[in-house]
């Protein structure tokens, strides 16, 4: 089924239809994760891959053209046309042949299982205190891995906002600061229905947020769910309205609080007499003082999230709330 | 036959990598490109997680009374690496919007033609 | 009495397969968008329904079936009304209906 | 039996992917790509209750929300191009 739906991508010309198709593929491989026992995982690559990625294709498509444009050389040159294909299969074969010398799938006795993770099963639920193994490796063994990727997200949420945003029409107003024309405030029943819907998605994300050391769940996870209910609202109620709610410039400042709880927990630790993101020292009892340190690095990872997915999403659509507003304005 | 079966999930792994990167150099049109890179990545993902898997492991969650976990540890990688990896999406798609800005198309071939002749 | 609720949960199980089944053949079979938005959403809600009941009976009274139920919430909210705007919104944008006869019944 | 309620939506999501790839209009795909969806969550479902695991629910709950959202969002974009259009045409 995967291949199947990742081989019909390339098939598929009309480019709306292959953004339908790639969310597709995200479910698909999001339930294939979940049945290699790893919720996680499918819980992160089902909230972003199906729900935060496609939005942003079809904004950049919003801003860029409907259609792939219908080939003006409808016969591409033989050489041009085989030429990938040869380097790809000659690719293929080459790793077909690496996996040759990999152990057999679900083997036990691979060297993957054998070296450092059998101490992290066996010592994690003495020295933190915490059921899911995931969260204890993620925000105490390899802390520094995960501050150095919320420091990544915060950097190309940075970048986005250098590349397209900071807009203003030289009157001084910045692009979100205009009326708004286009939403959905025609669909009634949608309306009502998101009223409902958008605070039980809100509960979900700190359910999922603080919950997750117990369930799967996490910072990663409850930031996009938490990012996904302003979304919505966004795209119900209009840009205008979530603006008011949420401004981007508290969102500019929310992606620096974040990155700064993180590095500040670190730091903290140092203070307190112990190594950079070493929780142990933060209360009488080294186990619970991991507890607190995982906490609260987990929400300082949820809030960089959160704050640089809605980023995301304000700057693409604003930015093509401001190209209609461009034609209106020529129009008149 | 346990070959076959044994290496089958890396397989479809490969598989899946390569028709990644058939679209990522085949296709001319940037935000199919992108689509491309997405599916490498998600197979790259697969083959982690495939490799994590243990054979009868239980939810890498600690319950009583389980003795064999699946291997939590590239669960761990992979759970970051997808969220990065949509932070870099979105670096590539608002690249494309401005490439779209400056050039006014976003079809590889367009672009060439444009560049030649300045 | 577990019996009796296995009995009964199966059955529900059964009957959501069966009718997502046919939404299915529905979806596969129809000629035109809203005839197939007809057979997929009445059945997918039905379906999704009965499975879900089926499965809280397996499950008990636990925090599971709570979440069960929170899904099947969820599930009654958001699937009607997203074939609801599908159908507006596809009309808005000029889809036609095929019509058959000369009453004007679409089907 | 299980076996049964998990084959019958298998069943659903293998017609509905081809819907979904052959579908004429645009329309008829992301009718295919909801119902998909909402197939996925049962069988997540099912396989949670039926195969002891309950922390697979969690997952189903995010999957829901995800799919509704992900409708509202083409939608959107549908009413947003329409939008687009006019302002062309008014030109």
């Amino acid at each position: 089924m995967l291949v199947a739906t990742a081989l019909s991508c390339i098939f598929v010309r009309d480019l709306f239809a292959v953004i339908m198709v790639f969310g597709l593929y995200s479910l698909l491989s999001a339930g294939f994760f979940l049945s290699l026992k790893a919720p996680d995982v499918a819980l992160t690559e089902a909230s972003i891959g199906a729900g935060i990625a496609p939005i942003l294709m079809l904004g950049t498509l919003a801003l860029t053209r409907k259609r792939s444009e219908p080939q003006p050389r409808a016969k591409k040159s033989l050489r041009s046309a085989l030429l990938p294909l040869v380097v790809v299969s000659l690719t293929g074969v080459a790793l077909i042949y690496a996996t040759l010398d990999m152990p057999y799938f679900a083997d036990p006795a691979a060297p993957i299982h054998n070296h450092v993770v059998p101490r992290y099963i066996e010592q994690s639920g003495q020295e933190t205190g915490i059921p899911n193994i995931v969260t204890s490796i993620l925000a105490s063994y390899r802390g520094y891995d995960t501050l150095g990727e919320a420091f990544v997200i915060f950097a190309a949420g940075l970048g986005v906002l250098a590349l397209l945003g900071f807009l203003s029409d030289g009157s001084g107003r910045e692009y979100w600061q205009f009326e708004d024309t286009a939403n959905l405030r025609h669909h009634a029943v949608l309306h009502v229905i998101s009223k409902i819907l958008i605070p039980l998605i809100l509960l979900y994300a700190l359910y999922v947020q603080f919950h997750g050391e117990y369930s799967p769940g996490g910072g990663f996870q409850a930031g996009v769910i938490f990012a996904v209910a302003f979304i919505l609202y966004a795209l119900v109620y209009g840009l205008e309205a979530a603006y008011k709610i949420m401004s981007p410039v508290v969102l500019r400042y929310m992606m620096v609080i974040g990155v700064l709880i993180y590095g500040g927990t670190g730091v903290l630790c140092l203070i307190l007499g112990g190594h950079y993101l070493e929780y142990g020292v933060l209360s009488d009892y080294p186990k619970h003082g991991q507890h607190i340190g995982i906490i609260l690095v987990e929400l300082g990872v949820g809030v960089t999230v959160a704050s640089v997915m809605m980023t995301l999403f304000f700057t693409f659509s604003g930015r093509a709330k401001r190209s209609v507003l461009k034609k209106q304005g020529v129009e008149t | 036959m346990t070959l076959v079966f044994g290496l089958f999930n890396y397989w479809v792994a490969m598989v899946l990598m390569m028709i990644g990167f058939y679209i990522l150099i085949a296709s001319g049109n940037l935000i199919k490109k992108i689509i491309g890179l997405n599916i490498f990545q998600t197979s790259v993902f697969i083959l982690y997680i495939s490799m994590g898997k243990i054979k009868g492991g239980a939810v890498p969650i600690l319950t009583e009374g389980t003795e064999i976990y699946t291997n939590p540890l590239p669960h761990v990688l992979i759970l970051t690496a997808i969220v990065v990896g949509v932070a870099t999406t979105a670096l590539a798609l608002a690249l494309v919007v401005r490439i779209k800005e400056a050039y006014g198309s976003i079809e590889e071939d367009d672009i060439h033609e444009k560049d030649g002749s300045l | 009495m577990s019996l009796f609720i296995d009995i009964i949960s199966w059955a529900c199980i059964l009957c959501g397969g069966f009718l997502g089944v046919t939404g299915a053949i529905g979806l596969f079979r129809f000629p035109d968008f809203y005839t197939r938005l007809h057979a997929a959403s009445i059945t997918d809600t039905l379906c999704a329904g009965l499975i879900i009941l089926g499965l809280i009976l397996q499950a008990g009274f636990t925090l599971m079936s709570l979440k069960l139920l929170m899904l099947l919430g969820i599930f009654a909210y958001t699937a009607p009304t997203a074939s609801h705007i599908l159908a507006k919104t596809a009309f808005k944008c000029g889809l036609k209906p095929v019509l058959y006869d000369q009453k004007g019944g679409g089907s | 039996m299980f076996l049964a309620a998990t084959l019958s939506i298998m069943t659903v999501m293998l017609l509905a992917l081809i819907r979904a790839f052959a579908g004429p209009g645009l329309f008829d795909r992301i009718l295919a790509v909801n119902m998909f969806g909402t197939k996925t969550v049962l069988l997540v479902a099912v396989l949670s209750v039926l195969g002891g695991q309950p922390t697979f629910i969690d997952v189903a709950v995010v999957y829901v929300l995800i799919n509704f959202i992900s409708i509202v969002a083409v939608l959107r974009f549908f009413e947003f191009g329409r939008r687009e259009d006019e302002a062309e045409e008014g030109r």
